[in-house]
């Protein structure tokens, strides 16, 4: 006999809410509200407009929006939001999660079927959604003779290294949230922490089967990282700069795949393998070693790395865009503020309010982002086209890939950009003379 | 060089099948058709009438109790049992009849094949889940009544590919 | 290696870097039952099968039913091809009984079990597709043999099922119109199948991944007793259909498809192109069928055979599918012994995976054209 | 710079120090690379730190070559252990004794 | 004056290098080293030498911990947690330990080296490229030899000679 719900009464509900309600109100008042005034005395507040940023000035913002804006316009300056959301983690996650619905929706259309249909009325745009609460409610199993510590830190670390990779794409003018002047090194620095974080894990999970997958994973990033970082050199080369931003910025007349197009196919197959999507989805064969390196994960653990997976799907994508595409480079289609708003206030009626913050964003940061959006989707795109067309290919026919014909490739790529460079084409500058 | 026209030609033939029609059925809103109103059977030619084996219907007018449905199916599922009605009818004295346990029937059709007397045939009902076993089992008068069903969609042919249209 | 040793027998002097893989049942690269696979590295050193984890005993319940009612039973070890595993079973039971089947339901037996054959290799590929990681080659080899399976379902009644064909003929006729629309999704179907080419058979990974593995030269084919597609692809030519016709096979025109190679590509490839010709015997059949007539010999109640015993065997989606029925005077066979072609070439695995590397094994291993609950019954 | 030369200076001395008792001490031969590479490290960081200070850009430029013959160094010393254990089925030094030709 | 994350900095590689000598599983030990590595690392960006300390990070991190892994799973299970030492030479390694962190702590206190400090600004990272490619380029070319060389070393000695390449038996 199946246990069936019991019956479902709105005012049974509603009074539940209410006794919530209470009991979070009570709780944020005896101990919430003393904690925020301890935390407030000791913190440095911002000077807005001159006046200090007291709780009482942050509470005006609700009956009043020209005190707001200036407050949300400092606040989107500081760099918690930054790391957590324009261009740092919340931006990638949610491109991430558009990318895994557009990947299910277009292979869905490839393979004559449909996709996510029912959840969330749109085309199933909610399935995302319903796959992560299903993630989260489920139990996380670990082995027994599982090495904890390890497996435990193994999807953190692999989500935290996804985010350091995404806080080094910049996304428009100023809009980076780390800019080291040897961007592309920090790069290959950390993209060389996946193979660990997954050979780890595969160590730690202690079965054959994610075994097999950690050495698989660790073999195919090692010996995709060469071609990888050879590929970049003659951007490098032909920018005559480490700085991503700078990189970008060398683009402005010029996209570097128009001079360097073996670079972009290679660097294009070398992302590729490092995702572990197919054609090189080895380390995650399910036909021959049930998951690999993921065999063990269960629940959010999982979701975590699929997360991850998925920034750093993002991360590569932009890293494309921003080193073969001319990044935020584009035609202005963003229409400029109106200039009588910033100077004159809006009028309603007979009331005049002036925005001494406007506009919150300017100009070039919203048409930058556009073309970021636009291309990095283009080439998310790409990304995925191929596994709807290849099989998996093997672990061998992939290392003899990697080392023979991808290096050699890259050095082609080197070779054609030191020849432009010295036959007096192209200046470091990245501008024909 | 071959391979890479090879890579090129499997790219374009996945691409251009983004245009082709979906062939999912989408299924509570659609439903399939099917040929005729299910599986019958013509005792006297010794042959069935082409339809869907699905739930299966019982004329009480016509059932003798005859139990030869239920001897047919002792050695394939053993889903149908023969149970005493509380209706008189001239041809069946015994008042036994035929109730299905559809949580063991393999839908072979069988026992309509073994009817000599026209009385049990399949309808073209197959959405038969409930949430309890004993649910499954339908007694002669569940068994009796015909099932109303709306089922409509053709697998469509044209040049953009086949549909459930 | 010089000389011929029984597979895991020079195990002992490299024993720490051999490790032992269960690819069991619960494996996404194997069906119900296990390989148990021994690598040194990334190369198999050792390979045993280990059916029977299915195992339903089909053949000792066939002794306690009459032969009607056996005929649900005999088609569950492979519903897909339920038409084709049923085919020997009626033939041999005709022998026995001495039935005469009319013209047209040996016309509709063809029909159904090349749709059947269809079906099936269809499944077949779909399941290949996942085991070499190409998920388009599941999708769209199931969603076309939707076509077939309607096809079937307006036959027989049953989508998967189908108990449609009977010592004596088929169960019913066929319903109104059924040729148009029959020889419409088999024309579809073909245009569709012509597609497959440039984004499977064509494509040059799918062919890395399969050419020159797991090779079976023609007489190692022979030797070690394999049938179907996998004899035919180490260039046998040998098709029951065509060497021992049974019922309309001589009237109809249609070729053997044999290939020389023998690798995991031929193996995969002669089931592609037989579906070709599966559709050819189809339109083929349509055309000559007999437009009315009878289409099942009506047998007495409980029919009891004689005191004998009969082979029958025909060219199924797996290879030749026999079975040997025994009978002694009463309702049920005294003995019913089903010989599949599964199980004839589950005896591939051992020779076949020796040697290659850990990603061939489900290359080859699926290439063989194995269901692996046919192969325990 | 808030931090004086001093400070790293002594750091580079305590890992120097920690990876010569590694080295004096250890008999496991993955332990002892262990500590020739802090030793390696010491070296660099002192490298760097003076170089900082001075300043000039060739501290930096040998402490680059220094990583990458650290590098090499660790791989050829891994391949040796992986030899010796191929041979003793151990990775104790005391094992390795009896190594010739 | 030492500041905040210099001094955490500090704590964590030299703790962890203690951790990696001392620890009883080699897996865990060379993560310990990693952490070590990756303490160097964070020393040389405090040192305004980012190129330095992002090669220190890729190769050391991306490549070297790699190698170790790889090579402390393929040794048996038993001796990963295996610890053999000597307590008389133990204690004679803290002793010379301490002896040489204090032997040279206090010279190095007493010498000037206490009030060097700077105000220069940092060296840009495009002057080491051009001190490879001209007053160290022979070095460069010969630490390209030593590379290759030591690769093909290592892999000569750590290739397996017993395997034949006829695996298959027919």
């Amino acid at each position: 006999m199946s246990t069936i719900a019991p019956e479902f009464r709105l005012s049974r509900f509603i009074a539940s809410l209410f006794d919530i309600i209470f009991w979070i109100l009570l709780i944020f008042s005896l101990v919430g509200l003393p904690i925020v005034f301890i935390i407030l005395f000791y913190i440095k507040l911002p000077l807005i407009n001159g006046q200090l940023l007291t709780p009482y000035l942050a509470m005006t913002w609700l009956a009043d929006p020209s005190r707001s804006v200036p407050i949300i316009k400092s606040f989107i300056h500081t760099t918690f939001f930054k790391v957590a959301v324009f261009p740092g983690f919340g931006f990638a996650a949610l491109l991430a999660a558009a990318t895994i619905f557009i990947e299910r929706k277009f292979l869905a259309k490839m393979q004559l079927r449909v996709g996510p249909l029912y959840c969330g009325k749109i085309e199933g745009i909610l399935q995302l959604m319903g796959d992560g609460l299903k993630l989260m409610s489920k139990e996380i199993i670990i082995p027994a003779k599982a090495d904890k510590p390890i497996f435990w830190i193994g999807p953190l670390l692999f989500v935290g290294t996804a985010g350091a990779f995404v806080s080094l794409i910049p996304v428009a003018p100023g809009w980076v949230v780390a800019n080291p002047n040897v961007g592309l090194l920090a790069v290959f620095a950390t993209i060389g922490f996946f193979p660990i974080i997954a050979v780890l894990s595969a160590w730690a999970a202690n079965s054959k089967w994610t075994f097999i997958g950690g050495l698989r994973a660790l073999h195919q990033m090692i010996s995709f990282e060469i071609p990888l970082i050879l590929s970049l050199l003659s951007i490098v080369i032909l920018s005559g700069t480490l700085n991503l931003s700078q990189i970008v910025e060398s683009q402005k007349h010029y996209w570097w795949i128009v001079f360097t197009p073996i670079s972009a196919i290679v660097f294009f197959i070398t992302i590729i393998a490092e995702l572990e999507r197919i054609p090189f989805d080895l380390p995650e064969a399910e036909s021959e070693i049930v998951a690999g390196w993921l065999t063990e994960f269960s629940g959010m653990m999982y979701g975590l790395i699929q997360l991850g997976t998925y920034l750093k799907l993002y991360a590569f994508a932009g890293l494309f865009t921003v080193l073969f595409l001319g990044g935020w480079n584009g035609p202005m289609v963003w229409p400029p503020f109106p200039e009588d708003i910033v100077t004159h206030g809006i009028t309603i009626g007979p009331v005049t309010a002036k925005f001494p913050g406007l506009p919150l964003f300017d100009q070039e940061m919203l048409n930058g982002t556009l073309w970021f959006v636009i291309k990095t989707a283009g080439v998310i795109l790409l990304i995925l086209l191929p596994r709807g067309v290849f099989p998996r290919i093997r672990i061998d026919m992939l290392l003899h890939n990697g080392w023979y014909k991808w290096i050699g490739l890259a050095f082609v790529n080197i070779f054609i950009a030191l020849g432009l460079l010295y036959a007096g084409v192209l200046g470091p500058g990245g501008l024909i003379h | 060089m071959s391979t890479a026209v090879g890579i090129i030609k499997a790219l374009n033939s996945g691409v251009k099948h983004l245009a082709v029609k979906r062939f999912t059925l989408r299924y509570p809103e659609q439903k399939l058709k099917f040929v005729g109103d299910g599986f019958q059977f013509n005792p006297e030619a010794g042959v069935g009438i082409a339809g869907l084996r699905g739930r299966h219907i019982l004329y009480h007018e016509h059932c003798t109790g005859c139990q030869l449905c239920a001897v047919a199916c002792e050695g394939i599922a053993e889903a149908i049992g023969m149970v005493k009605v509380n209706e008189t009818w001239k041809q069946n004295k015994k008042a036994i009849m035929p109730q299905i346990d559809y949580g063991k029937c393999v839908f072979c059709g069988l026992c309509v094949d073994a009817c000599p007397f026209y009385a049990l045939y399949m309808t073209n009902d197959y959405e038969l889940s409930s949430f309890t076993k004993s649910a499954l089992i339908y007694t002669p008068g569940q068994l009796a009544i015909k099932p109303k069903m709306s089922q409509d969609v053709e697998i469509k042919i044209d040049d953009r590919g086949a549909s459930h249209g | 290696m010089t000389t011929q040793l029984p597979p895991g027998f020079e195990l002992e002097k490299v024993d720490d870097r051999i490790m032992t893989l269960n690819v069991g049942p619960q494996h996404p690269g194997s069906g119900h039952m296990r390989l148990i696979i021994k690598v040194d590295g990334d190369y198999i050193v050792s390979c045993d099968p280990d059916p029977g984890y299915v195992h339903r005993g089909e053949e000792k319940m066939a002794e306690y039913r009459n032969y009607i009612q056996n005929i649900p039973h005999l088609e569950r070890p492979v519903i897909h091809d339920s038409s084709n595993i049923l085919y020997p079973y009626c033939l041999a039971v005709e022998d026995l009984l001495g039935i005469e089947v009319p013209e047209r339901a040996k016309y509709v037996r063809v029909i159904a079990s090349e749709l059947n054959r269809c079906i099936y290799t269809l499944y077949w590929l779909a399941i290949y597709g996942i085991f070499l990681g190409h998920s388009t080659m599941f999708m769209w080899s199931a969603g076309d043999r939707e076509l077939f399976i309607d096809l079937l379902e307006a036959m027989s009644g049953a989508r998967v099922t189908h108990a449609f064909l009977v010592p004596g003929g088929v169960r019913n006729d066929l319903p109104a119109n059924f040729e148009e629309r029959c020889l419409r999704q088999v024309n579809y179907f073909e245009k569709r199948l012509r597609e497959y080419e440039d984004i499977f058979y064509q494509n040059p990974l799918l062919k890395a991944r399969t050419e020159d593995t797991g090779i079976l030269s023609r007489t190692d084919a022979i030797r070690l007793g394999t049938t179907g597609s996998v004899l035919r692809a180490s260039g046998v030519d040998f098709d029951i259909r065509k060497k021992e016709p049974y019922d309309v096979y001589e009237n109809l025109d249609f070729d053997t498809v044999v290939m020389k190679e023998g690798d995991s590509y031929a193996r995969s490839r002669v089931p592609y192109l037989e579906m070709f010709e599966s559709c050819r015997i189809i339109k083929d059949a349509l055309r000559k069928m007999p437009k009315s007539g009878s289409v099942r010999t009506k047998l007495k109640p409980n029919p009891k055979g004689g005191n004998d015993e009969v082979y029958r065997r025909i060219e199924s989606g797996r290879g030749a599918l026999g079975y040997y029925i025994v009978s002694n005077n009463r309702p049920e066979p005294y003995r019913v012994k089903i010989s599949v072609g599964s199980f004839r070439n589950l005896i591939c695995i051992p020779y076949l995976l020796k040697g290659e590397k850990l990603g061939n094994m489900p290359a080859v291993y699926w290439s063989l054209n194995y269901w692996p609950v046919e192969a325990d019954r | 710079m808030t931090n004086g030369l001093i400070d790293f200076v002594l750091v580079s001395v305590a890992l120097l120090a920690i990876g010569i008792y590694g080295l004096s001490v250890k008999r496991n031969a993955i332990r002892m690379l262990f500590a020739v590479e802090m030793i390696v490290n010491s070296a660099n960081l002192n490298l760097v730190a003076f170089a900082r200070f001075i300043p000039n850009s060739q501290g930096q430029t040998l402490a680059l070559f220094s990583i990458a013959v650290a590098a090499s160094e660790v791989a050829v010393g891994l391949a040796l252990v992986i030899v010796a254990y191929r041979m003793y089925k151990n990775i104790d030094i005391a094992d390795f004794r009896s190594l010739k030709g | 004056m030492v500041d905040s994350i210099f001094l955490s900095l500090s704590v964590l590689t030299i703790g962890s290098a203690i951790a990696a000598l001392e620890i009883r599983s080699l897996i865990y030990g060379s993560i310990a080293l990693m952490i070590t590595l990756s303490g160097i690392a964070g020393f040389f960006l405090l040192l305004d030498a980012p190129f330095v300390a992002m090669f220190q990070l890729s190769v050391y991190v991306g490549s070297i911990a790699v190698l170790i892994l790889f090579t402390v799973m393929l040794v048996r299970r038993e001796l990963i947690f295996n610890k053999i030492e000597d307590p008389r030479r133990r204690y004679a390694g803290i002793g010379l330990m301490l002896i040489i962190m204090l032997g040279i702590g206090t010279i190095i206190i007493g010498s000037g080296l206490k009030s060097v400090e700077t105000d220069a600004p940092s060296v840009d990272y495009k002057k080491i490229g051009e001190d490879f490619l001209t007053y160290y380029s022979p070095a460069l070319i010969v630490m390209a030899l030593i590379l290759t060389s030591s690769v093909i070393g290592a892999l000569a000695l750590a290739r397996r000679e017993d395997v034949t390449s006829d695996q298959r038996t027919d």
